[in-house]
């Protein structure tokens, strides 16, 4: 196992996690309870409380490329019991934000389910659930996916074939366009 | 008594839960509850708008709180747990100075006024009460064993939600009791699902729902009874993919609350979209006389 | 006035961050000061003999100390001023370091701060006169609040020394907590055959009056002059007949009452005595459980009592004690662990407290010793002990550390396996506290001996499955999550302040924290001490304590009383109110404010109706003061001019700037 | 007192007058003091037995005199060193406050309130919410004059504190 080296943590990596969540992440004392409680702990790489425990020791790299950051569902279990009352949950979507802007996506496939859903929203102004399927089976070609539900799921009739598309769609998209822009900027700055 | 509120169906109320609001609209009506469906709504951006950006999460759903009090709404129920966190999240951050200017940025207008959140399940036990419920019920759920069960995120963070317990709730156990039903206590009330991770990661869904319906079917749960789309979904239509994943043979029907309270009040099958459930809970309804 | 000013670097705790020679330097521009120095450290004895030499060589009859607070060191100037021939009195200090150095670090902020903080001392200065005290008597008799293992040593050590004690203690027997506890660590010595001796002790000490049910009312009047009002509840039993023979108990009807010294794992009859070795051993009728109390319809035990003791007419009785001090042992209470609903919020049978656990191993208890489920009766084999459940969680208000929880459960987990040897048993913790003498070692046994498993994570969950329970925690040392299904799981409950403890400090007119534990006079110098004079305090009514602390603390507070008792006559505060005749109007107005009654109308030879202080009465709070019209009563050390003189030299130094 | 402590070069502080008392307060300022809680250096502490020993007029005379700000602390109601002082104390500086603005001062530069000798955390908060308050209403405007303070309003402030037992807050005593 790798050696961490405490001389040189990223300070800047603990202070923009504390700002952008808006948590102190030194009032965790490693009791464990957020990993004690989480669902999706059987699928992580990185237990929560170790995650908690590699931003304290600012260890930028080992935290974002975590899949762990990917899988966390915000369930709140977490943040409910934490008794220090850190959101753990909300530090966990910070990561992932961090995470997307970094460039790493560990859970690809997350990745590409979330985008083709925005997408479908950007364009539609709501989520047409068959499209959002369509788009994240291109994104990933894994068409074989869910194909074992659709003897239950077609005969009940749910999925409307055409999107919902809203009059104010055009408003949507532009929240999209300037949220895209107002991240630019910030990177020219 | 009349009541009348903003409504906010969310986009699984014309999809994959169309039943929810169906039964949602039907058993509003029956209780006096007038709901107006906020015009040209738009998506809340769910989970994958918080898991990029906040404030594109907030604005998204700012929208709709900004649209319903236009409109002249000062508050919006929503059936969906997840809706109901995202937009209560977004009026949380538009009430803080601070912050609204950027939620104001993206969106182009004004967040000062905007309207309130609240579920559909609290403005139920609420507004209507568990006694008014009581005298409502035509057809009481007599011998039927239900499990409620909440879901992760329509009562945490507590903070936030600011209703019923974060960990044992009771909203739908008591509206179950006054409709006649017997609720078992389900320890696994608020353990999370598995969530959206069904399309990318099935393999978290079969895990955690298979959790909870492994503890349901050790009580000798007849009904599960939800408050939340994406809960209902991975339980019943995944009940399958559960099953073939670890092996089991569970047959554990999974209903809306408002399914099961508007045949209480005397609503029919047809009118609460009992037919789209996947794992068909007719027979025990029809065992236990509700049907 | 001859001043002289003494400014203190307390090594680097003033010094780093006042410019203290430039403070003593500057304060030589004062009215009065003729002399100015500043110290390493003034409370030492080269600094005290420094202030007597200043005194003797320049003429000084006041002295300014600039140091820390006047409650830490007031005292010790006080003495050292008395040694050089002056009145104690004629001593101000101006606090410059809690007040000053240690709360900022702007050198040049603070060192303005100081100077301006010894200019108002000085101002005062110039308004002190001497002042002498009075000498008045003292009640050689202590009052001892609580019959735990804390009380009990303090009275017996009181009533050893040949000095009357009154006991008074809430519940029906003495011995509290430690009563109710199988084994003790580290030793695993038996509780009640090593505690079980004291408790008859203070029963058969002719020097000790013991008032069990019985809680105080009210307490009035000063060091060495107590009144207290003791209200002994009604027991409905006479028991100066009651022989605790049982008889009652065999046979009365109502059998399903909550057996509180059980904790609520038992039932009791309604008429009961709480164990067999309780001091005092008499019955009392528990009226929420008594048919004859509550319907007129039973009258059972009274027809079966051999000695006819019963009385169901009985009243709560308020009864006065004089006494010269007290001793607060009232202990502590545990956690209420309902607050966790995912521990399932006390409605799960077999989801215990640490203490319930001990009934449960104690050979006096429900099972005689054997470790039963109580929700089958069945012997658990996988027993889960969670730690830290209500304490250092902030989330639900006891961030404090309970300090004792880590070494019972390791106990608990010792007994368990010699109890049950084929049973295997797991302990959740965040950190092991032992730093008792031969406490970390206990803690090994338990994992190398015994084969505990210890778990270093807190735990998020209990529910029940089947028969048994899933308890989820973290293991943090192997960095995931674990789960075990227990056959019993056993909570370790912190230690909170005793119910009403807030209402009864009130009473004794002490101080207590955010949490309602009572307040030392100083943290690490006066333990046993509180800031009312003749109170003390000893045992887990301050902060969770052990039991090896709550003894030591037990014979401290009697030590402190003997102290106290000493003496036959106490000296007076003279910082007291006193009436100026020729402005007294004779309103009594002061004499209607006074909390304590130390005002008396008296006429003087004109016939005149005047006001008179008391003045081994008055407690010196000035409240008279304030409310006297003409000025006439006048808190000495604190008149009206002394003060003023302290706000003008603050306000108009700015003018003048 | 003679001039100028020549100290201070820049940025001088507010001067802001504390009435605290022995037992509760004063000990609480100096738990935070042996805490290290960093507090402004603005406020100067005058300690006194009880707060039922703060005469309104010292809090008059100070915020007439040139203090740009006045706070006064005792032990919480019900837990006073002197059984009732604390009470006494709340009916005379909530009467105080009613009535400086009769004077001309605003009652804003005026605070009182209850820290326990425990509660070293309160005090700091205290002490940095109240110099907060007084920077921003900035320095005290300087009276004119004399002694500097308004005998007349004085007298006001006295009459209206020996109303006694007529006054509503004293029924909370009981």
């Amino acid at each position: 196992m790798e050696t961490i080296p405490l001389n040189s943590p990223d300070k800047d990596f603990i202070r923009e996690v504390q700002e952008r969540s808006g948590q102190n992440v030194q009032s965790c004392y490693q009791c464990g309870n957020c990993t004690a409680g989480c669902p999706y702990n059987f699928a992580y790489d990185v237990s929560v409380s170790r995650i908690m425990r590699l931003v304290q020791l600012g260890q930028r790299e080992a935290v974002l490329k975590s899949h762990s950051i990917w899988l966390c569902a915000t369930c709140q279990s977490c943040t409910t019991r934490c008794p220090n009352s850190i959101e753990v949950a909300k530090i966990m979507d910070v990561l992932r934000h961090m995470a997307r802007e970094a460039g790493y996506a560990t859970e690809r496939n997350v990745k590409a389910f979330g985008d083709a859903f925005l997408e479908s929203v950007e364009k539609h102004g709501r989520v047409y659930e068959l499209g959002v399927t369509a788009s994240y089976v291109k994104k990933t070609g894994r068409f074989w996916t869910d194909v074992d539900l659709a003897p239950a799921m077609l005969p009940k009739n749910k999925l409307s074939i055409k999107p919902h598309e809203i009059r104010g769609k055009e408003h949507v998209a532009e929240i999209f366009k300037r949220y895209r822009e107002r991240d630019a900027a910030k990177e020219n700055r | 008594m009349s009541i009348s509120v903003g409504y906010y169906p969310g986009c699984s109320g014309s999809g994959t839960s169309v039943e929810y609001d169906k039964s949602t609209r039907a058993v509003c009506k029956k209780l006096g509850i007038e709901l107006t469906e906020i015009d040209d709504w738009s998506c809340c951006g769910s989970t994958p708008a918080h898991t990029v950006d906040h404030t594109l999460s907030a604005a998204l759903s700012a929208r709709n709180l900004v649209l319903a009090a236009k409109q002249g709404q000062e508050e919006v129920v929503t059936p969906c747990p997840s809706c109901l966190a995202n937009l209560r999240t977004a009026s949380h951050k538009i009430e803080d100075e601070a912050y609204r200017p950027k939620v104001e940025a993206l969106l182009d207008d004004s967040c000062e006024s905007a309207a309130t959140v609240a579920s559909t399940l609290q403005l139920i036990v609420e507004k209507v009460g568990l006694d008014a419920i009581k005298k409502a019920v035509v057809k009481p759920l007599k011998d039927l064993n239900v499990a409620c069960y909440y879901g992760c995120i329509m009562n945490r963070p507590p903070e936030l939600m600011q209703f019923d317990d974060p960990e044992n709730p009771m909203a739908m156990d008591k509206i179950m009791e006054a409709c006649g039903a017997t609720v078992l206590p389900f320890p696994l009330k608020v353990e999370c699902c598995g969530a959206a991770a069904g399309m990318p990661k099935k393999e978290i869904v079969t895990e955690l729902s298979g959790r909870l319906l492994n503890v349901a079917d050790s009580l000798n749960t007849e009904i599960i009874v939800t408050a939340c789309p994406l809960c209902q979904m991975n339980l019943d239509l995944r009940q399958g993919q559960v099953n073939r994943a670890n092996g089991t043979g569970y047959d554990i029907p999974v209903v809306y609350f408002t399914q099961l309270l508007g045949l209480a009040l005397g609503l029919s099958a047809d009118e609460v979209g009992l037919s789209k459930l996947v794992v068909d809970p007719t027979p025990r309804l029809r065992f236990a006389g509700v049907l | 006035m001859r001043i002289g000013v003494f400014v203190c670097h307390c090594g680097s705790n003033i010094a780093a961050t006042v410019d203290c020679p430039a403070v003593a330097e500057q304060a030589k521009n004062l009215q009065d000061v003729v002399f100015t120095t500043d110290t390493m450290y003034t409370c030492s004895e080269p600094g005290q003999n420094e202030i007597i030499e200043a005194i003797k060589e320049h003429n000084l009859d006041g002295v300014v100390v600039a140091s820390c607070s006047p409650r830490m060191h007031e005292a010790t100037f006080r003495r050292a001023l008395e040694r050089a021939g002056l009145n104690r009195y004629m001593l101000e200090m101006a606090n410059i370091r809690e007040h000053v150095s240690w709360i900022g670090k702007d050198k040049e902020r603070n060192t303005v701060k100081a100077f301006e903080l010894v200019s108002i001392a000085a101002a005062k200065l110039r308004n002190n006169n001497p002042l002498f005290a009075n000498k008045f008597d003292v009640t050689k008799r202590v009052l001892v609040i609580g019959g735990g293992v804390a009380g009990i040593q303090a009275a017996l050590d009181c009533a050893d020394a040949g000095y009357q004690v009154v006991m008074v203690e809430r519940e029906q027997s003495i011995g509290g907590k430690m009563a109710k506890i199988d084994k003790t660590f580290p030793t695993v010595d038996c509780s009640s055959c090593i505690l079980g001796p004291k408790m008859v002790d203070v029963a058969q000490h002719e020097n000790i009056t013991l008032y069990a049910m019985s809680e105080v009312e009210k307490i009035e009047g000063y060091v060495g002059n107590f009144d207290v009002q003791v209200r002994k509840k009604a027991t409905y039993v006479n028991w100066d007949d009651c022989t605790g023979c049982g008889a009652c108990m065999e046979k009365c009807p109502s059998k399903k009452n909550l057996d509180a010294f059980n904790e609520g794992i038992s039932k009791c009859t309604a008429i009961n005595i709480p164990f067999p070795q309780a001091i005092p051993k008499k019955a009392a009728i528990n009226p929420e459980g008594c048919m004859m109390l509550k319907k007129g319809k039973c009258g059972v035990c009274a027809k079966v009592c051999p000695t006819k003791c019963i009385d169901f007419e009985q009243k709560d009785e308020i009864l006065t004690e004089k006494v010269g001090a007290v001793i607060a042992a009232t202990g502590y209470d545990m956690f209420d662990h309902s607050v966790y609903k995912q521990y399932g919020a006390g409605q799960y049978p077999d989801v215990i407290t640490s203490l319930q656990y001990e009934r449960l191993m104690n050979a006096s208890g429900p099972t005689g010793g054997h470790i039963k489920r109580p929700s089958d009766g069945k012997e658990p084999k996988k027993v889960v002990f969670v730690q830290c459940v209500g304490s250092r969680d902030p989330a639900v208000g006891r961030p404090y550390c309970s300090g004792f929880c880590c070494m019972y459960t390791a106990k608990q987990a010792i007994l368990t396996k010699d109890h049950i040897p084929d049973s295997d048993s797991y302990v959740f913790y965040m950190d092991i506290r032992s730093p008792g003498k031969g406490y970390d070692e206990f803690t090994r046994r338990a994992q190398e001996q015994y084969g505990v498993q210890y778990l270093r994570g807190r735990v998020s969950m209990i529910y029940p499955k089947g028969d048994h329970y899933v308890v989820r925690g973290a293991d943090t040392l192997a960095g995931t999550q674990v789960e075990v299904e227990a056959d019993l799981v056993v909570l370790a409950v912190g230690a909170e302040s005793a119910k009403n403890a807030p209402a009864l400090a009130e009473k004794m007119r002490i101080s207590y924290d955010s949490y309602g534990f009572f307040m030392e006079a100083h943290p690490k110098l006066k333990p046993v001490e509180t800031n009312t004079a003749g109170v003390y305090l000893a045992g887990s009514c301050v902060g969770p304590r052990d039991i090896p602390t709550s003894v030591g603390q037990g014979s401290a507070a009697a030590a402190k009383v003997m102290t106290l008792f000493s003496k036959d006559k106490l000296e007076s505060d003279p910082q007291v109110s006193s009436v100026n005749a020729s402005r007294c109007v004779g309103c009594l107005k002061c004499a209607k404010t006074c909390p304590f009654g130390a005002i008396k109308e008296v006429t003087d030879r004109g016939g005149n109706v005047k006001a008179e202080v008391i003045e081994t009465v008055c407690q010196g709070c000035g409240i008279c003061t304030v409310t006297c019209p003409q000025g006439a009563i006048q808190l000495q050390h604190f008149t009206d001019n002394q003060i003023l003189a302290e706000v003008n030299a603050l306000c108009q130094a700015q003018l003048d700037f | 007192m003679s001039g100028s402590t020549g100290l201070l070069t820049e940025g001088q502080d507010l001067r802001i007058v504390g009435f605290l008392c022995n037992w509760c307060s004063y000990g609480g300022a100096d738990t935070a003091g042996v805490a290290r809680f960093e507090q402004p250096t603005d406020l100067r502490v005058i300690r006194v037995p009880c707060s039922g020993r703060i005469d309104p007029l010292f809090i008059a005379r100070a915020l007439l005199s040139g203090a740009d700000g006045v706070l006064v602390s005792g032990c919480h109601p019900r837990d006073c060193h002197y059984a009732e002082g604390n009470f006494y104390a709340r009916r005379r500086l909530e009467m105080l406050k009613q009535f400086l603005s009769v004077t001309g001062i605003d009652p804003e530069r005026f605070h009182y309130t209850w820290v326990s000798a425990s509660e070293g955390q309160r005090w700091q908060d205290v002490v940095t919410s109240f110099t907060e308050r007084i920077r921003k209403l900035g320095p005290a405007p300087k009276m004119s004059g004399g002694t500097g303070y308004d005998e007349e309003c004085l007298k006001e402030i006295a009459a209206a504190v020996s109303l006694g037992e007529q006054c509503p807050c004293h029924k909370e005593k009981a």
